[in-house]
């Protein structure tokens, strides 16, 4: 076997795939700060993944190609003994990458996601009042409560005293959604977010989200609330549009639906 | 008559059992004054049909008459095509009834796929209603599930590990014969739903839509727990068959590497298969007991189902992969002619994953509502487990990089499982980290996810054992050349089905949705063309199967040449498997060491005939 | 096995009930102390370990003549 | 069963097998009584309701704990050929298990009245002891097949297999209890 020609495989096969990695730009719209924490952690694990896949890859093209026998079956190559460092460097390398992954993006973009410091990863959420908690720490600059039955989602607005089967946000500010379900189990989720909890009749979970651009469900698809949670005939259908207005706007539309 | 006779008396006894402890029973209440609802008397009439199946098709003649102090009965012996719709003991027998039985499921679970691609080819409802695509698609994720577990397991397993350990037979001859008889009945349940509303909550079976839905639900149920039960015994059958009953000088160290995934992968389904069990119990008790664990008008906790679902679940992808990795690495270890690279390495990385699979549930509970704290943990131990994944990697790769690649169909299929699976597994780093899977969870990346895994893994591993075992089993070969026209039909067609759906999955489309937005479409009609592809490559699989078994020429004992013993005897192996036991005096995979032997057979063995 | 042990060992089963009883009393009381389900799981451990060791033989799986 | 096996007669191979298998059966069931006793905890923590009958919990906690002595007594008998000995135990063993299953049904009454299956404590509780109570009624049957059989001269030193695996799952039986009682009425 000659180490040489698998390294060049190896090299080349990176070069190529890093490079695409990092150009990548398939995402849907991003239209919050979320997304981009979650786009960003994607392209990091493609290009972390990268060289680990030309590897493997490299490995079985050389085998391929220069390592078929001859005859029916081939002679056995004569046996030489295994060195024992191979496997352990193996297993050292492997087990580094994967303490780094499980550092960043992992930790480091659970974190992100939360808003909190790392140090305060392993600690529960907020308030008394529930039981288990999720996502997002305890403030934000507004309030959406939001309630999944089969087959619609209900949006209330307690600070402005409205409710909506349309959520309609203002860009840039923090919002706090606070999720329940009335029969069976639903997920909350926008795309365009990229950021999802479940809907859990008899327990309230939080997601907190901040738009950091404007942009309507007619504008583009993936700006739209979607059940994610198998939850019946209705399931792919349980759908509602998303519109992610200026702060002025927004004002004005609470204003509008207050007179309703 | 001879040949149908006990399957015909196990109906018979089912249906006499079913409608006793069902339609019957719940007439004595109702007349009596009491309640008996209806989910109850379909759990009931099911678990006491499979009890007079069980009877009818054999049990009671040949194990249940000893209980009472008499005489047992055996069908008469029969060395043809009889022997295989029997209560047997032989080992060799019941790998081959889970194998065809398997098969059959497989093509079922791949028939109700393709209707799921022909009503998700083009946005809107075209085939199916709703609710319609929401059973089929249910129903092939249960199907699937049970393939998955049992036909590497079940066939593969029962046939080839006690010839490949040196022992006449598995240590609990009956049991294992139980196991298998356990499994039709599962079959019939789960399409038997059908014709009472079906279910229509994926395999998965989330309450609390699991406690409200359509009584089929009820069955899925009842075939669930009975599955989990055969796939426990199972278990506990292979430790100790593995454990206790290796020919002489087989020592752990010398054991080939598919038996030692065969024993890891018992190790994991003999104990958190119970978890499966009990979650769908208690949904099963919240529908006919009127109980609370997770019923929302009685205030119950949803998530908790979660926790202990997963707590099987995931494991359960491990009692599903771990055994291909050990096909796998068989097949490449004898097609490379070279001695399994890193083989302690491996037998480590096996029992390492038994280990961290207990530990890493929750990662599919990141947007469930479960409580903060465990978000950092489960991630961690999710990533490790790339750690003993990549020692599997190793040694492939380092015994291809040693070998002399004989590339038939076996080895072809085996360097697909390579590919795939590390689609797969990377992939799966993209789902264990938080940031990004709150995004990907539930959506089609996760549906390529883990068809990379357990489809373009264990399936492709499984095609690639059972060409390499094919003439062992059937005593025929089968055709290469149609093997390798299914190796690049099914190989290509598989990547082209999949690959798009990581795609779909990160542009929003959700899994387990019978329509989708327009601007999927393109990608959708994509995916489903190839799917079509995928499954047609299945019937050049099943004709080759089919006719070589019948007219394929006559295989030798060993037309691999391979070291192991199950090669050392005919095809097919004589129903005791050896004359004499085996003494087993070398490494299993001796290729390139002139003189050196992994086993020498009984006098009248003689492994070159 | 000797059959003449037939008493030796009858009074061992014996020893075994009266130390599972003194447990259970210690369990009824010890619910009442703080962090009561540590000792509680403790105790049911060692009850287990009595149970398996002295009325299941578990060593058996090691020295089967036992 | 197979004549010879259902007297007991097994090499000392087939005996350490089945050994072995009984043990990895009844490791998994006790996965099957965690999963429970973990859903009682996860679902309503440590809490419990203050009608229950600690008294009669003590008790048939005292009446399972004595049946795994008589198991024990029985086995210990027949392996050292004293078999009026073995039938006597065995049958005081039926007749503990059945004073239990009484136990459990008084319990049951009580609790229907004050914490019926719908609510969340009594989901636990009547869940928990229906499965251990069909594991006490099984072992009970098997416990009255080997009377049956030992009566009809089955069984003696060395050959007494059927016996030992039926002891074996009743002392189970027992260790689930051992978890179960405080789970159920002492914590909290």
């Amino acid at each position: 076997m000659r180490v040489g020609v698998l390294a060049a495989w190896w090299l080349v096969l990176t070069g190529l795939l890093v490079w695409a990695a990092s150009r990548f730009q398939g995402f849907p719209l991003a239209a919050a700060r979320e997304a981009a924490v979650a786009d960003h952690a994607f392209r990091f694990l493609m290009l972390m993944a990268s060289p680990v896949f030309t590897l493997v890859m490299a490995a079985l093209l050389y085998s391929v190609l220069s390592r078929r026998g001859q005859g029916d079956p081939p002679e056995p190559p004569p046996y030489v003994p295994e060195h024992p460092a191979v496997p352990r460097v193996w297993f050292a390398l492997t087990a580094a990458l994967a303490a780094y992954v499980i550092y960043n993006p992992g930790l480091v973009g659970l974190a992100e996601m939360r808003e909190v410091p790392l140090s305060q990863l392993l600690g529960s959420s907020p308030g008394g009042r529930v039981r288990l908690a999720s996502l997002g720490g305890a403030e934000g600059d507004l309030v959406v409560r939001v309630r999944a039955s089969r087959w619609l989602w209900q949006f209330e607005y307690p600070e402005q005293g409205i409710a909506a089967r349309e959520l309609v946000l203002p860009v840039g500010r923090r919002v706090r959604f606070e999720v329940t379900a009335t029969d069976i189990v639903h997920s909350f989720w926008v795309p365009a977010f990229r950021t999802k909890i479940d809907a859990v009749p008899n327990l309230t979970t939080y997601l907190h989200v901040t738009p950091t651009r404007t942009g309507s469900f007619e504008e583009s698809v993936d700006l739209r609330v979607q059940c994610a949670e198998l939850c019946g005939v209705g399931h792919a259908l349980m759908a509602s549009p998303v519109r992610v207005l200026e702060p002025e706007k927004f004002d004005a539309w609470v204003a509008q639906q207050a007179r309703r | 008559m001879r040949v149908t006779g006990p399957v015909l008396k196990g109906l018979l006894y089912g249906a006499v059992g079913y409608v006793l402890g069902g339609p019957v029973l719940a007439a004595v209440v109702r007349a009596a004054g009491g309640s008996f609802p209806f989910d109850l008397e379909l759990a009931a009439g099911s678990v006491l049909g499979t009890v007079g199946w069980l009877a009818g098709v054999g049990m009671w003649d040949v194990w249940a008459r000893g209980w009472f102090g008499l005489p047992l009965r055996s069908w008469p012996e029969d060395d043809g095509v009889a022997r295989y719709f029997r209560f047997t003991t032989d080992h060799k027998v019941i790998g081959i009834q889970y194998l065809v039985t398997f098969l059959g499921l497989l093509f079922l679970g791949g028939a109700l796929a393709m209707l799921m691609r022909w009503e998700l080819m083009r946005p809107g409802m075209q085939l199916l209603t709703l609710n319609g695509f929401n059973q089929v698609m249910s129903l092939h994720g249960i199907i699937m599930i049970a393939v998955a577990v049992a036909i590497l397991l079940g066939g593969l397993g029962n046939y080839c590990v006690p010839l490949m350990i040196g022992a006449h037979d598995m240590a609990f001859p009956r049991v294992n014969a139980l196991s298998y008889w356990l499994t039709p009945p599962v079959a019939v349940m789960l399409l038997a739903s059908l014709l009472v509303g079906g279910w229509d909550s994926g395999w998965t079976a989330y309450p609390p839509l699991s406690t409200v839905n359509a009584p089929g639900q009820v069955l899925m149920i009842v075939a669930v727990v009975i599955f989990g039960l055969s796939s426990i015994l199972g278990g506990i059958n292979f430790l100790v068959t593995i454990a206790r009953m290796r020919a002489p000088g087989m020592t752990w160290g010398r054991l080939p590497i598919f038996v030692w995934s065969v024993f890891a992968a018992s190790l994991l389904s003999f104990v958190v298969t119970q978890y499966l069990a009990a979650s769908l119990l208690m949904v099963l008790l919240d529908r006919v007991a009127g109980m609370s664990y997770f019923h929302f008008a009685r205030g119950g906790t949803p998530v908790v189902y979660q926790q202990l679902f997963w707590f099987y679940s995931h494991p359960a992808v491990y009692i599903m992969i771990v055994p291909a990795f050990g096909a796998a690495l068989e097949v490449i270890t004898h097609f490379a002619r070279t001695p399994l690279y890193a083989y302690r390495w491996v037998v480590g990385a096996f029992l390492g994953i038994v280990g961290l699979s207990t530990i890493v549930w929750a990662h599919h509970n990141f947007t469930s509502g479960m409580p903060d704290w465990m978000h950092a943990p489960m991630l961690a131990t999710t990533e490790a487990i790339s750690v003993p994944t990549g020692l599997v990697f190793l040694s492939a790769l380092g015994t291809l990089l040693r070998g002399r690649l004989w590339l038939r169909t076996p080895m072809l299929f085996a360097l697909a499982w390579v590919w795939n699976f590390l689609i797969g597994g990377i992939t799966g780093i993209f789902n264990a980290d938080v940031a990004t899977d709150l995004h990907l969870h539930d959506t089609y990346f996760v549906v390529a996810h883990f068809h990379y895994t357990i489809m373009g893994g264990e399936i492709f591993a499984l095609l690639a054992a059972v060409y390499y075992w094919y003439p062992k089993i059937t005593g025929r070969m089968y055709d290469e050349r149609l093997g390798r026209l299914h190796f690049w039909w099914s190989f290509l067609a598989f990547n082209a089905t999949f690959l798009p759906m990581f795609w779909a999955g990160l542009h929003g489309m959700n899994r387990r949705i019978a329509d989708y937005p327009a601007a999927l479409g393109s990608v959708n009609l994509w995916t489903s063309l190839a799917a079509f592809l995928l499954g047609a490559s299945f019937l050049v699989f099943l004709y080759n199967f089919v006719v070589s078994w019948v007219r394929g020429p006559r295989a030798e004992a060993n037309p691999w040449q391979a070291s192991t013993l199950e090669w050392q005897v005919p095809s097919p192996p004589p129903v005791e498997n050896f004359p004499a036991p085996p003494a087993v005096v070398g490494a299993p995979y001796v290729y390139g060491m002139p003189g050196v032997r992994h086993a020498v057979l009984g006098a009248a063995g003689g492994s070159e005939r | 096995m000797r059959p003449d042990r037939l008493p030796e060992k009858l009074s061992v089963g014996g020893r075994v009930f009266g130390a599972l009883g003194v447990l259970t009393a210690v369990e009824w009381f010890a619910a009442r102390w703080p962090g009561a389900l540590l000792w509680l799981t403790l105790i049911a451990l060692g009850k287990t370990a009595l149970i398996a060791e002295y009325f299941m033989h578990y060593s058996q799986l090691v020295r089967p003549e036992e | 069963m197979h004549p010879a096996e259902a007297a007991g007669r097994l090499s000392a191979h087939e005996l350490q097998n089945a050994r072995l298998g009984l043990w990895l059966f009844i490791v998994s069931e006790a996965a099957l009584f965690s999963a429970f006793i973990a859903a009682r905890y996860l679902n309503l923590g440590t809490s419990r309701p203050e009608e229950l009958n600690q008294l009669l919990g003590l008790g048939i906690t005292g009446v399972l704990l004595l049946s795994s002595l008589t198991a024990y007594r029985a086995e210990t008998c027949i392996a050292h050929g004293d078999r009026p000995g073995f039938l006597r135990n065995v049958l005081w063993t039926v007749l503990l298990a059945g004073v239990f299953l009484v136990g459990v049904v008084v319990e049951w009454g009580e609790g229907f009245h004050y914490f019926p299956p719908s609510t969340r404590y009594g989901t636990s509780f009547f869940s928990l002891t229906g499965l251990h109570g069909l594991h006490v009624l099984s072992g009970a049957v098997l416990l009255l097949g080997i009377y049956l059989h030992g009566r009809r001269g089955r069984y003696g030193p060395g050959e007494y297999w059927p016996v030992e695996g039926v002891v074996k799952y009743w002392h189970f039986v027992d260790v689930a209890w051992v978890f179960i009682y405080p789970t159920l009425y002492l914590v909290g």
